[in-house]
């Protein structure tokens, strides 16, 4: 054999073209498709498996309720979501819906007028945000530290200025906010819904969107190219903080009152449901329906197991088992 | 004479129970001219963290010791020193393994408390009054396997054995929002649920919340005795709590230390209040608020005279 | 040789110009400039110091001591995107490409077209996409889809993506650091014919190669690099290959 | 200006050979040197401050008593550095403990002995940290999720296991290791000690360290070159569970029962004394007496405060205060 | 051409190979083999799936179809481990090397020198930095530090480390994909002169490498992929730089 007889010009023939994703077939086989919408899967999974074991599930009500119980989880984990495109971990979300929750409260109580206490609780997460997002570029500390640092600190804070004490806040218009509703859905729904859209743009159809995939895929080549990649990431961090004031207010709302008291599983849930949503927490890759999918999921997850009156004592075991096999459908697709 | 140095340490502050608690110690203190140092835990499942504290603490000149443990057994080795250097150790509401105090060389010098799983019956015998018999009732519980929690439950499931229908028990972290969730979820399950147990009060208000967005009438029986609960029994809105009084337990344990500063012989228990609170006794509860409506009987605060 | 008196024509130059990381001297007082309108090369051994001067001089790197003048200004940008926005686009050796994006992504990362709608600037993905797709038929640079995350592209893919990203912007300078070394023969050419047109349109060009045929042919002023400093510079048309090597190697 | 007159062969003044480190100037003067010391100087910084404040912390017995305190945390880092290194996570840790507690609490309490209580509580954790590094990589999910995921399965599994009771474990072996003492350490101590010297050798002197560091860094590249870095990342996390089981030991030997309460605060502890220690979070970059000394520090942190009466309040506020004050020293210093 | 009969001789010969990525065919059908003691090149445009074959070559991929035999073996090994075993170093074109380790480490990965105490293995650093230090010197590659982490070395040290590797220890079949694309011109002269004597040792060398010049100064048979197939193949000494450029391009 010397010269080929294969000598056709088969253009690209090697690494044809792929752009024609027009069909559903060739969507169905390719697998980031699988990877990107794996908590679309797992939560469709659920909904068959609990609509079918106790018809409650399905009905109306409690698809309002789940979804309401849900709100709180997917505006954190929107927040989450950008750090974590930034190849970072906000570990002082939670803290900071706490903190965001008492300052609420506080201002509340001395009379200030809602809408001064909500602006003031959005305010101070923000700030909280920035700070982290400062110390972790100006000083160049691990993500991991510094808001673990800020966990424990606002964790503090928080039991300082309310002397550890909860507070009521007995406002009509957060009670509206928690209860009322518009069409079908409640307010809070509405909120998050309004979330999800706006970072979604943020994220895909902003020059910053760009510049946060960039910054946590190569921050050193993102920088050679003009990026300024501290700015993206204390933006990032700024958004998380944000989003966790918002939070702070559906969680004052729905409870009626702000209490000092960290709820961890709201930490460890948003990072779930940022990874369940596909994202990496190695950054550069970054999706907001996915996260906020995640977020539906592992709510309804709870909600399923609690309509089966699934003992206490089981819950746990049967929510560990059902993440690993969700995440494992959908990596054994690709 | 100098006056008496106390070390105190109680479970995380991350509760109001506790924090009420501290302040019974603290006030009763200033009152009685004592100096305290109160120490807590990180948070409620800080079980080591809460030993180490201990630890750093026995080194220093103490004449009495404090301990409030989150677990039976979790302060056992640290009190060793303190059993050494022969200060009296007073045993505030949650109790330490008599059994591995002994296999370490010490006893306790009092204890006293409330007993959780008298407090859970006292529920029970309120919710057996307010709905009819068999009727289904569901158990929000704190954090899976805490001590206190399960003597709570266990309680009241004895009060109400057989006479009335536990559907469920969830477990809601001492959280309130995750216990309006699953009150939530609760009553779309059971639709004909008449009422609520709740292993501690905060949840009992996420419970009453839940019920009160559902519209329908579910009674909602929380325990402590927090003031928040309190304010609600009367607004008409909690059906009803079980009172313990932390205050009275900080500042018995104070009392305690006083005497046993003084050489006094102790009693070896010493039990402290609790009160079911309604819609009947609820504003004077609050006045008094956090010490109970009335008097109650304290046999230290005779012991001091 | 500390002291050079600038052409009055250099695009970039820069005068006692030092850079160490830690205990190591990537290079000490380089005097080095680069005429408008002309292709410079600079050449020399691995680990001379080529590539840590190319980033000094577009604001990657802050050097140790030493001014730069750029288009006339001195201390003209002290990052990466002020040495883009004055005009000077560079082909890393690490390419600086972000493997999670897309190619299109890659090519207009932190260029991005944009559409206003008020106050709000929506990224003009379409037109993106169209750009992108006619910037890498003119370079006639094949890649599976525009769309497809650069990670898994062949190593010439990727380079040849970072050059297309630097000279698709009209930069008045062009940086390009062994811009052939994964190329192909045809690719090769393609991109030589490319810094041909560049100089063509009056754009200046720096270009590190090892390839000093290559440098020959396409150069008009040579620098060499021997060892962290600047140890000649020649006029490519003066110069033989021998000549090159011997001043590369240090035997001249 | 042509020819340059500098031609002097000047062999390699650039890049110039550092490799003779002896001078302790140069030493000081190395950034990295700093990096990888980093917990040493927070340490010593605290040791001084609260030594001068109160002399109580410097008596022998508080150093003691420290120490004896820091042994779990010692235990629990050096497990989590190593699946740190291989760049995953392991959050399942401390809910290892408490499985490894509560069955050695069962076991014993079945009659079986201590010794096998011991024996089969080391397997379980260990068991599990192979399961957890089977399913990372068999199925190819990331680490936080299954983790996530096995700390949830473990925390029912737990409560399952032990009806949600604690056990008491009156072993005089157990109370002879947690009180005992040779020389002036005490046993608990002599065990973290063990722990930290044969983690070491492990690291830096056998071929499974630096195909751990290797599968950290770049696994890609190490499995282009023939290392298998899956098995790495399995015996990694065999690695973190073993270590699990020698701190239910230790845990249950000090607190006397064994509890099905997971004490979240030694999970993030032992990623903060990991991180403190110098190891990145990406992997590839691993050390043992870095971790080791992060957690005396995090140990000695609480110690000082408590021996000063800070209240109760305060102290997570000054906790987190000096956990980023810390980091900022440290990387001021580069 | 599915059907090749081996050369006798072949020390490593594939037919019928096949591979691809999602919907990314890297190459279909191919048949290959290098003779035992001759230096094989593989040439080809950028993206024509020569790295893929040598991976595929190499265990690092798992071809879709096709079969492999090596030094008279099917289906030799399942994994790179496998292969090295077996006696096949690999030059990769991304290097794989270790960011984070330092210089000696990389160059003993996965076979590093150990002491053996009892039934323990240490590994014997003294003895790897030795050996490491003169496996560098012997190719004149110069590195600031045998300690250095290799993250920060020029594009050109960090080629040569990969090389110095995969030469350093006795295989009988060295595989090298684009060795001397970021090295000088002394340093290339090094390689080449290596790949010299690795034949004189009857070695036997795979080399992709776009630089025609050396693929006809250092190889006996080449072998041209185009588009993901194998297009040709012919005896380095029976071709010209003209014939080799036509076979790539598709012109012949
Ligand atoms: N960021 C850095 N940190 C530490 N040392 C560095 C860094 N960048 C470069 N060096 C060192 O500086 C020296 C010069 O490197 P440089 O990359 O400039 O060489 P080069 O001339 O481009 O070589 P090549 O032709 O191989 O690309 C090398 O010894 C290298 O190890
Ligand atoms: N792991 C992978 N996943 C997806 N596609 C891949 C992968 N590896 C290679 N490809 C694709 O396969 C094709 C062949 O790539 P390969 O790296 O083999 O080319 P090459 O001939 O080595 O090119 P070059 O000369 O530029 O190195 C390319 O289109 C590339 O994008
Ligand atoms: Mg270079
Ligand atoms: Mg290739």
């Amino acid at each position: 054999m010397s010269n080929s007889t294969d000598n056709a010009p088969v253009a690209h023939s090697a690494g044809a073209p792929e752009e024609s994703r027009s069909s559903l077939a060739a969507l169905l086989l390719d697998p980031s498709f699988w990877a990107d919408w794996a908590s679309v899967v797992g939560l469709v999974g659920l909904v068959v498996i609990f609509g079918i074991a106790q018809p409650v599930f399905l009905s109306v009500a409690n698809l309002q309720a789940l979804l309401l119980a849900a709100a709180i989880l997917v505006v954190l984990s929107i927040g989450q979501t950008f750090v974590v495109a930034t190849s970072g971990i906000d570990l002082s979300l939670a803290a900071a819906v706490m903190l965001g929750a008492v300052i609420l409260g506080l201002v509340n109580a001395a009379g200030y007028g809602i809408f001064i206490a909500c602006v003031l609780c959005v305010l101070a997460t923000s700030a909280l945000g920035f700070f982290n997002g400062l110390i972790i570029t100006a000083g160049k500390i691990p993500d991991f530290v510094v808001t673990l640092g800020t966990l424990s600190g606002i964790t503090g804070l928080g039991l300082i200025l309310s002397g550890g004490e909860p507070t009521m806040v007995g406002s009509t218009f957060l009670l509206k906010l928690a209860s009322g509703s518009f069409g079908p859905l409640g307010y809070p729904v509405w909120v998050a819904i309004a979330a999800v859209v706006v970072a979604h743009i943020a994220l895909y159809h902003s020059r910053f969107g760009v510049h946060l995939l960039a910054t946590g895929g190569q921050a050193e080549s993102a920088g050679a190219l003009g990026i300024r990649t501290n700015r993206v990431k204390v933006a990032a961090y700024t958004i998380s903080g944000f989003c966790a004031g918002i939070a702070a207010i559906l969680l004052v709302a729905r409870i009626g009152s702000a209490e000092p008291l960290i709820n961890t599983s709201l930490l460890l849930n948003s990072v779930a449901a940022v990874v369940l949503g596909g994202v990496s927490l190695f950054g550069g890759r970054a999706s907001i329906l996915g996260p906020a999918i995640g977020a539906l999921m592992l709510t309804a997850l709870v909600n399923g197991l609690t309509l089966l009156s699934v003992s206490a004592f089981y819950q746990p075991l049967a929510v560990g088992t059902i993440v690993v096999l969700a995440a494992l459908i959908m990596r054994y697709q690709k | 004479e100098d006056a008496a140095k106390v070390a105190a340490i109680v479970k995380g502050l991350d509760n109001p129970f506790f924090q009420t608690m501290q302040q019974g110690i603290e006030q009763q203190a200033k009152a009685d001219g004592v100096n305290v140092t109160v120490q807590a835990a990180a948070n409620m499942g800080d079980a080591t963290g809460q030993a180490d504290r201990l630890t750093a603490m026995a080194l220093q000149d103490f004449d009495c010791y404090l301990v409030n443990p989150i677990s039976v057994s979790n302060l056992v080795q640290a009190l060793v020193p303190v059993a050494q250097k022969k200060k009296p150790i007073i045993n505030i509401d949650s109790t330490i393994d008599a059994e591995q105090a002994k296999a370490a060389g010490f006893t306790v010098s009092t204890y006293i408390g409330t007993d959780n799983v008298a407090a859970g019956a006292l529920a029970g015998e309120e919710m057996l009054k307010l709905v009819p018999k068999g009727s289904k009732v569901a158990l929000v519980a704190g954090i899976v396997g805490d001590v206190g929690s399960n003597a709570r439950i266990k309680g009241f499931k004895q009060a109400v054995e057989g006479k009335l229908d536990v559907v469920v028990m969830v477990s809601a972290d001492w959280d309130r929002e995750k216990a309006l969730t699953a009150a939530t979820d609760i009553l779309a399950a059971h639709p004909d649920l008449a009422g609520f147990f709740s292993a501690n009060d905060i949840m009992a208000l996420g419970v009453e919340r839940a019920v009160q967005t559902s519209g329908k009438d579910v009674k909602v029986i929380g325990l402590d005795g927090i003031v928040d609960a309190l304010k609600s029994v009367a607004a008409g809105e909690l059906t009803a709590t079980v009172a313990q009084y932390p205050y009275v337990v900080g500042a018995m344990g104070v009392e305690a230390c006083k005497a046993a500063v003084k050489g006094k012989e102790l009693p070896a228990n010493v039990p402290a209040p609790v009160l079911l609170i309604n819609k009947d006794n609820a504003e004077a509860s609050l006045k008094n608020f956090p010490r109970p409506g009335g008097d109650y009987p304290d046999p230290l605060r005779e012991l001091l005279k | 040789m500390s002291a050079v008196i600038p052409f009055p024509d250099a695009i970039i130059a820069c005068n006692g110009l030092s850079k160490h990381f830690g205990g190591v001297r990537a290079f000490t007082d380089v005097a080095f400039q680069a005429r408008r309108g002309e292709v410079t090369a600079v050449i020399g051994d691995n680990g001379a110091g080529k590539s840590t001067l190319i980033r000094c001089l577009v604001g990657v790197h802050v050097p140790d001591a030493g001014s730069i003048v750029f288009d006339g200004r001195e201390h003209p940008f002290s990052n990466p995107d002020g040495a883009r926005k004055a005009g000077i686009e560079t082909v890393h050796q690490n390419l600086a490409l972000i493997d999670e994006l897309t190619v299109a992504q890659n090519l207009f990362l932190n260029r991005e077209l944009v559409r206003r709608i008020g106050p709000f600037a929506f990224l003009d993905r379409k037109a993106m996409r169209r750009e992108a797709r006619s910037m890498l038929s003119r370079l006639s640079i094949n890649v599976p889809s525009i769309n497809q995350r650069v990670r898994r592209l062949s190593g010439g893919q990727r380079q040849a993506i970072s050059i297309c990203r630097a000279v698709g912007s009209g930069a008045k300078l062009v940086v390009m650091d062994e811009p052939t070394a994964a190329l192909g023969v045809q690719e090769t050419a393609n991109v030589e014919a490319l810094i041909r047109r560049l100089r063509e349109q009056s754009v200046s060009v720096i270009l590190v190669s090892h390839n000093f045929d290559q440098v020959r042919r396409l150069s008009d002023q040579i620098w060499v690099m021997r060892a962290g400093k600047m140890a000649a510079t020649v006029r490519a048309s003066e110069t033989s290959g021998n000549e090159l090597v011997a001043l590369v190697t240090g035997a001249a």
